[in-house]
Parts: structure tokens; C-alpha cells; sequence
């Protein structure tokens, strides 16, 4: 299991070498990158993402203990940026791999799911028009109950 | 003593990010100790009222019902947002 | 869309940047790769991937406009490699963007299902046993009728 | 004149990859041709007896239904394994 919170980018084809070297068990392998949106009607310049650090990276390798129990995973990598981040930038990696895809999907969904909810992260967005946090979602919340 | 941390809007809304105080008397779960936050000013009351409001006990999520003890780091925040 | 059936490797790193780069309305980005597995029960050295050159594009093009009709996508890219692999090989790269992360999981997930049992491609197992065709798994087209 | 390819398994099990013949008479579908080329011997009938048998018509998968013309390239192969 790798978890990282970093203010530096990631580089995801290191990160999947990184896991599938000498594996060849591992048959799927699925992948996140959730990024800085920009949508026209409020352009978005930037984001700040912070974080409450005693407690982020405890939060983010229970979640991944959680996906270990419940699929048969080989490998679990969670990294999350914080600072400031530029439109288009990603905020966000998580791989998982299986021997099945079945497993290696719903894990990496799963994951993602209880991240947006349960992990101590706050976003704050810079606009044009002002600085604002990013409210949380409800579909954020029901995405997660179904698990 | 305990510590507390605030997070987010709440840290601006109360414009606190942290401070220590000793355990306040019959203050045995996350509840009472909202209950007696929430007594500070209007504005405290606001946010300790907030049904959405979103509490950690030594770094791991907790609800109402949590129990809370002297020493402990308790951490009030809004709904989460990364990812 | 970006639909390739190909001997050479693939790099997942500037199919994702291709997919990304200038286009912020892009929040979330889903991979698949599956890869050559061998295990231990009978040790796998290679695989021989068959096709049928005049069809494979075509399924596989649409399999991608079905996700493409079914969900709200930004881009779609389908790598699938032919010819001699190596155990822990890569086989095929799904990617899958989106708005949404509801939306890019799904569609990936979708892809891999249907090119699962809808596009004409034939593994054949080089094994220290001797070769054989890998049978086709119900478990697979039991996937592909969850959708 | 119609092309027929054979893949795989299937393309093993007949030993050929392909041929052409004319559009036998009476064939107006996949099932009515599947039927004529099961009578060519015993292997033959047990590759089109087969119910997991897959055809596709013109590069585009097809059914025992699907309607045969003169001209067309139809391929017949196992249940396909990629990805």
C-alpha cells in the first residue's frame, strides 16, 4: 500500500511501473485522476487544497485498508496533492490492482466514493469573481452509501 | 486539557484555527461538548448547530455520540471536499 | 475518439496527456489496463494475440460511441495490441474522461465488458505445458449483461 | 460469390483460414448457411452444431437470423478472449 499527501505533481506511469514490475499475477490494473476543473460559467484560475495533516494520511490508508478487506487486491496506491493547483492540474491518483478487473474497478470507485467524503481535505477555488470553498455535494454522500 | 482544531469555513466563520482548553465539567461525549461550544456567541452557536457540521477525535472521524477524554485532539470541520 | 489495435507497446502517460492537455472541463480521467497474467499453477511465458484485422477497429469503434451515447464523456481512447506478449505484458489501455467520476467509471468498466466478449480477438497461452486457446469466461458475458 | 473466414479454434478444428463459394441455394440467413456447411463431415458438424459459435456479417456480429447476401464476407469463430 502507498499513500502519499504531497504539494508536487505525481507521475502516474512511474506509479503503475512501480506496482506491476514483477507481478505478473496482476491481470487489471484501473486508475483515478480527478483534476482542477474549469467550467465557463465561473472561470476557475486556481485552487487551494488544504488539508488537516495529523490526520490525512491515517484517513486515506483506512479507506485503503477498507478496499483491501473487501476485494482481493494486490496493490493500493492513494496520492493526494495540497496547495495551490492551476486549472487542469490533478489533485487527485489512485490505482488499484487485481488478479480480476471486477475487483480492480469497483475498489478504485470505492476509494474515490469515501475520499470525497471522509477524507480531510477542503478545497478552495479562485475565481475571477473572489475566492470561495467548494461545497460539498450530496451525490458525493448518496455515491457513497451505496457501498 | 484538550485540544481543539477548527477547519475550513468553520476556522474562518469562528476565526480560530486552534486553541487548548481544560475538559469542561459533564462533558462526556462530542455532544456535550458541542452543547457547550455552541454557548460561546451567536456566531459559535451557528456553527455548532450546523447538523452538518463534521467532528474528529485523534484524527479519526467521530460522531455525537463519541466518547471524549482529557488529552484528547477533537477537530471540528465542514463536509469534506477533495478528491 | 482514439481507437488503435497495435504490435507495440503503449505509453498510458501521453495517451492520458493527449486526452487532458488544454481541455479543463475535464475532471475526471479513468484507466484500464489489463496485462499478460501467469500463475503460479501453470506458468504462462507468453501469449499469441489473434485478431480479425477487417473487423477489430470497427468493434471496437462501436463499443466506444455505445459508452459515448450512454454517458457524457469528453474522450474515449481503446488500445488493443496483437501479436506475441510476454507474461506481464500490457494487453489493452482503456481510457475513459469525463466531467464526472460517475460517468468515466461506468464508461471504462462498460468498455472492458463488451470488448471482453464483442471484440474479435484470441488469446493463445504459451505455456511450459504447450500452447492452448484461452476459453472464454461466462463470468465475462455475465458482466456484459449487467448493462 | 461470398467469403467465409475462419478464426481461431474454429479456424483449427476445419484447418482452413478461408475460401470463397458461390451462395449456396435456399440460403437466405446464417442459419440456413451454418446448416449447409454442418453436412460436409463430422468435424464440420461439430464446429456448427455448437451453440457458442459466434458469426459476424460484414465485420459486424450477427445472428442465426441475420439475413446473407451475395457478396458478403462472413466469419465464424469461438467466443471471443481479448482484452
Amino acid at each position: 500500500m502507498n499513500i502519499q499527501v504531497q504539494t508536487q505533481a505525481f507521475d502516474m506511469g512511474a506509479e503503475i511501473q512501480a506496482i506491476t514490475a514483477n507481478r505478473p499475477d496482476i491481470g487489471a490494473v484501473v486508475s483515478f485522476i480527478g483534476l482542477v476543473r474549469d467550467v465557463a460559467a465561473q472561470p476557475v484560475l486556481a485552487m487551494t487544497l488544504v488539508h488537516y495533516p495529523a490526520m490525512t494520511e491515517k484517513a486515506l490508508t483506512d479507506i485503503a485498508r477498507q478496499a483491501q478487506r473487501r476485494w482481493d487486491l494486490t496493490a493500493v496506491t492513494v496520492i493526494h496533492r495540497v496547495g495551490k493547483l492551476s486549472a487542469g492540474e490533478p489533485i487527485v491518483l489512485v490505482i488499484t490492482a487485481s488478479t480480476h478487473r471486477q475487483a480492480a474497478f469497483a475498489a478504485c470507485e470505492f476509494i474515490m466514493d469515501y475520499l470525497k467524503t471522509r477524507a480531510p481535505f477542503w478545497k478552495k477555488e479562485h475565481t475571477v469573481h473572489g475566492d470561495h470553498w467548494v461545497s460539498a455535494k450530496d451525490s458525493d454522500e448518496h455515491a457513497c452509501q451505496r457501498w | 486539557m484538550i485540544t481543539l482544531l477548527y477547519f475550513a469555513q468553520v476556522s474562518e466563520q469562528l476565526n480560530i484555527n486552534q486553541e487548548q482548553l481544560d475538559l469542561p465539567p459533564d462533558t462526556a461525549t462530542l455532544a456535550d461538548l458541542r452543547h457547550c461550544l455552541a454557548q460561546r456567541d451567536e456566531q459559535w452557536q451557528t456553527v455548532f448547530n450546523d447538523p452538518r457540521l463534521m467532528m474528529a477525535v485523534n484524527q479519526t472521524m467521530a460522531k455525537a455520540e463519541t466518547a471524549i477524554n482529557d488529552g484528547d485532539e477533537i477537530a471540528f470541520f465542514p463536509p469534506v471536499t477533495g478528491g
